[in-house]
């Protein structure tokens, strides 16, 4: 393998999703890799196949109080409650250093109503270095009782139209897992005009301290993932990638370029990594490595031919 | 500040108490540039389960390389921990977080409680090694026995600080807490506190330091994801209704920036 | 401990789920107890607070091709496509033997239509030994082309009436996690007459092989069980225990005393044990040892103290 | 039927080559009440994960209330096992399944390929305490490589049966597959083969057995949860175009039971 790694010509792990273009299918997931710059030490970034940032809303949010994390069987709760520097400081502050990275940056966005999703869209118009949007609909809707837009498709399919309306790049909305039927949600959200699709969100759950007898986060609930949810966020992804049109990101433990390449299998055109970058903060680039070797070794053209390839 | 991810292997392997181990780690990156008060975060085991890392001070560096971490098994990843051998690799990452900052010229309190005496070693070495006059410093170590205190005073002893010892039920130093031994000696006006223990240890030292108007800084612990800012999830109460980042704005803090609201 | 836990009298476990009464709150979960005599060499039975049997059908079924099972992060995936003797073999082969044991037995049904789930209540009329139905809803509804009665809250109502019509017994519904909101399925269930709900069945999960690029199971996708999805499971007990007026019996992930208690402070009355009967086949009887310890060392007159007694 | 759940003592680890082991384990109910070809389900580590226990047949059992089992570390269980250490206890539960059905006046020919050894050694003990004439029965060992039959040969040679080996590469015994030296062998016509091995292996076997109109059962695996028959996860395709369930049926089976569809 070695040799084959040293002096074969690189591999290629070019993906399209939509127009969005990116030199390898790996990118890391909003709300664990920061602003990528925590990460400059460990990952050469632009080895990177997009970077997703941390969710920004229109007005900056404090977060929830502690304890908003907790570690479950092979996976985490955390409810940190969407803290953000909201969307005039994220400009100001955070994009000089991500479009200096070279790496399309997908800008993760969130909102309490759909205008606020309108709106926010429209401020990120036409600034610099925003590669796509991330839609995120597992948040409350407080106009409908804090139901989450992504657990009803009319509200899903009215935010991705808002936000497709009025943004000037590519629209990725991301479904939450919490539903009955994810086929739904995805056809709902590709009606309502998304260039693609990315999955999933984290699970709902919640932990207890029996010797308090309390929640452990104060927020009472929060969002499970990690290895944990990995058979879950395969299956929504292959149900959703085979009812719709347009490109499947898979997201959901994956830890390892192994998980990546089942993730692609089910239909994913590319792939984010979250808590793993918690516990190994080098994964992301080793998971491009991993894959580029995979493709080496069986010999394929192009990591593309690999998307969907799963013979049921 | 510079991070690394290193593959270290554990040189020593000292049980200093029936659950208190101290593990001795070639780890060069970390070792050339940690400050005393950072911490690393480990990889207990190699699986998925136990999934995340785990936080510790720096209970020591030394120029040639290594690392010290000294901890207590409290459950399952420091269990895996204490079951570790020597020679055996885990994964370090770090250095990490903001350290104690020295006062140079102020007299120097230390206090440490429990597994709160793991980053004073680092400190005290760092304190002594500052060219100017020592006769003020002071040292003072609590736990609630003497098998938490003595195994470590050999190590603080080399350092020629004043060091005091209290354990809860008097069986090493005198009995009662180090905030007792505090109380009772005559600090300078102008005396860092720097400290690190249990919560209500260190809202003592606040208490005690503020009536005082002594700066006094503590070393604190919330549950952590990253240890690197990437999560958000380790955040405490801050003083002014704020939150604060205990693996980026921490794990040493001045008290007076923290909520002491228990 | 070992001086209380010899001499104190037993504590008071307890607890009546309806008209039901257990000895204790500890049962276990249907289609990981077998028939229960698989269990005989390994646990008292009789010490438990009741025993669920594999679901059981109006005709029998061979249930899915191999591969069945897979094992994933802290968790696995089953496939067995509801293989049984049917009811006819069931009550002349199984009851015999489940009567004797001397605690309640529960039968779990399933079917293909409401039609079928009533004719399979009605031929468990009046057979000796039944305590009760658990109605299993986690299964495609042929007429509505597929879609599980447990994730349309209108078929679960009728599924619950039909059955808790033609029922003799009490009629416990166990719910499906899979669901965007588990709240509405549970008071749908109520209001179709429901006793009392059981969750969480498993949720819907894949596994691929990647050398083969083939899914793992046979059937494709798999129900997700295990220490993986006890977040999710807790969450769901913590919302349906406080939306409905009927007893809750938690399932999901308990592998010990602890968990079993968590469960009850966040409002279950029961639990049911599952995936864990087949990792340490002792340890239903380890648990209702374990919460008898709690119960006395906490001074509780009750483990009924305990139910829904969660701060938050 | 009896099963039984124990913490069983590592008394004995052995490396048998660089990745198959042999432990031997203190576990006198199970070996008080097994019978060749039964496994045991044993927990590797003590977490949540890996989840499930792992099956391996009894290599051997003693009158000392002593268990064998002879594995290859294939991956994470089997992993955790391959490092374990004298001293250290396993949670083992069994005997589990149906055996061998001895037949007592036959003559009797085991083969057992690759890992598939591991049950033949408590047969051919078994076979070789039977009082009748020995001189027809036979036993074919196979495996990849010297390592996977050498370190074994010595346990087989005490039962002083005819024993012949084979290796693909022919670093040991004859180089070719163990159903090689079977066709080379005359069998007498009411001889019971008893097989243990791969798959491909197992269908020649039958394919062998079935024209030659000879009897032949052989062990099969299956991933499986419980081992008992509580969760029918272990099925394999039976020849009638039902199912069989491998825990609880088998492991054991007459080839003529199952369909060999490859
Ligand atoms: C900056 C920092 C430095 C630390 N330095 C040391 C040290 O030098 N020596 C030492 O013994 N301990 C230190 N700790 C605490 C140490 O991280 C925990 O004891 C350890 O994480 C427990 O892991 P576990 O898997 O054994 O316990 P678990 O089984 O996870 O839990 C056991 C108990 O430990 C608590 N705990 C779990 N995870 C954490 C966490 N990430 N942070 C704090 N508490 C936790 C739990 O709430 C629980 O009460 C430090 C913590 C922080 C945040
Ligand atoms: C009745 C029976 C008896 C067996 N006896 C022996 C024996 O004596 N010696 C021996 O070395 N092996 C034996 N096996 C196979 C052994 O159980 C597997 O090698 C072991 O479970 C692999 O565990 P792992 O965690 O190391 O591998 P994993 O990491 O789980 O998987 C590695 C590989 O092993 C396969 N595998 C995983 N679990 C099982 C399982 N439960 N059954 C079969 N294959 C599996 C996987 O498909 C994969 O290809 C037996 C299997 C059965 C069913
Ligand atoms: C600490 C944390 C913070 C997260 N923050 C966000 C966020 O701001 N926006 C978002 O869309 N998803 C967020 N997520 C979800 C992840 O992006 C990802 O969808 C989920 O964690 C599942 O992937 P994983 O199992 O690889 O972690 C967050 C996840 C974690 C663990
Ligand atoms: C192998 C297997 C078979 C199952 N069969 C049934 C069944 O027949 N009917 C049913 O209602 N639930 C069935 N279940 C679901 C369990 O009863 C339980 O709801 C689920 O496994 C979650 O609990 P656990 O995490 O403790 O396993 C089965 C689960 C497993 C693992
Ligand atoms: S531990 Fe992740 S931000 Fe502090
Ligand atoms: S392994 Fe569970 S029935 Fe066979």
């Amino acid at each position: 393998m070695e040799f084959v790694k040293d002096h074969d010509p690189y591999p290629d792990l070019s993906v399209n999703i939509g127009s969005l273009e990116l030199q390898n299918p790996v990118m890391t997931a909003s709300g664990t890799f920061g602003y990528a710059r925590e990460f400059e030490d460990l990952v050469n970034l632009h080895r990177l196949g997009g970077i997703i940032v941390k969710g920004i809303s229109l007005e900056p949010r404090a977060g929830n109080p502690p304890q908003r994390i907790v570690e479950t069987p092979c996976g985490m709760l955390n409810a940190i409650g969407l803290q953000n520097v909201g969307v005039d400081r994220f400009i100001a502050e955070k994009m000089v250093y991500l479009k200096g990275i070279g790496v399309p940056v997908l800008v993760n966005i969130l909102g309490d109503s759909v205008e606020e999703y309108r709106q926010l869209t429209e401020r990120l118009r036409g600034v610099e270095g925003i590669a796509a949007l991330e839609v995120n609909i597992s948040c409350p809707n407080v106009k409908k009782g804090g139901v989450a837009f992504g657990t009803v498709p009319s509200t899903a399919a009215a935010v991705t139209e808002a936000v497709k309306k009025a943004a000037d790049v590519p629209v990725m909305v991301k479904l939450s897992p919490n539903v009955s039927d994810i086929v739904e949600m995805a056809k709902a959200v590709e009606g309502g005009g998304a260039d693609s699709i990315s999955l999933v969100n984290t699970l709902i759950g919640m932990a207890i301290d029996l010797k308090r007898r309390r929640p452990v986060l104060a927020n009472v609930i929060g969002g499970l993932s990690g290895p944990a949810i990995k058979p879950v966020a395969l299956r929504m992804v292959y149900q959703a990638a085979a009812a719709v049109d347009i490109p499947v990101v898979g997201i959901g433990g994956i830890e390892s370029a192994e998980d990546a390449l089942e993730f692609i299998l089910a239909g994913a055109t590319a792939v984010q990594i979250g808590t793993a970058n918690f516990i190994n903060p080098r994964v992301s680039e080793e998971v491009v490595d991993g894959i580029g070797d995979y493709v080496k070794a069986n010999k394929l053209a192009s990591i593309r031919e690999l998307i969907g390839a799963l013979e049921v | 500040m510079s991070q690394h991810q290193e593959k270290a292997r554990i040189i020593r392997f000292e049980q200093l108490s029936g659950l208190n181990v101290r593990i001795t780690l070639e780890a060069p990156l970390i070792a050339g540039s940690a400050e005393a008060g950072q911490f690393v975060m480990i990889r207990t085991g190699s699986g998925q389960d136990p999934l995340l890392r785990r936080p510790f001070s720096l209970h020591q560096t030394s120029s040639g390389g290594q690392i010290q971490i000294y901890f207590k098994n409290v459950g399952r990843g420091t269990d895996i921990m204490a079951h570790a051998k020597v020679g055996e690799m885990l994964d370090v990452f770090g250095p990490l977080g903001r350290g104690f900052s020295i006062a140079d010229d102020k007299p120097a309190c230390l206090v440490g409680g429990g597994l709160g005496i793991a980053p004073m070693l680092f400190l005290a070495k760092i304190i002594s090694s500052l060219g100017r006059d020592h006769s003020q410093d002071l040292i003072i170590l609590g736990g609630r026995t003497r098998e938490d205190v003595e195994p470590l005073v050999d190590d603080f002893k080399q350092f020629g600080l004043a060091l005091h010892c209290a354990t809860d039920d008097g069986t090493y130093g005198i009995k009662g807490y180090v905030t007792d031994i505090l109380r009772s000696e005559q600090l300078a006006e102008n005396t860092q506190i720097y400290g690190c223990g249990p919560d209500n240890m260190l809202e003592v030292l606040h208490q005690f330091s503020s009536s005082r108007h002594l700066s006094c800084q503590v070393s604190v612990e919330s549950v952590m994801a990253c240890g690197m800012g990437a999560c958000l999830g380790c955040n405490v109460d801050s003083s002014d209704g704020d939150y604060l980042h205990v693996c980026i704005d921490g794990p040493v803090f001045d008290t007076g920036d923290l909520a002491w609201n228990s």
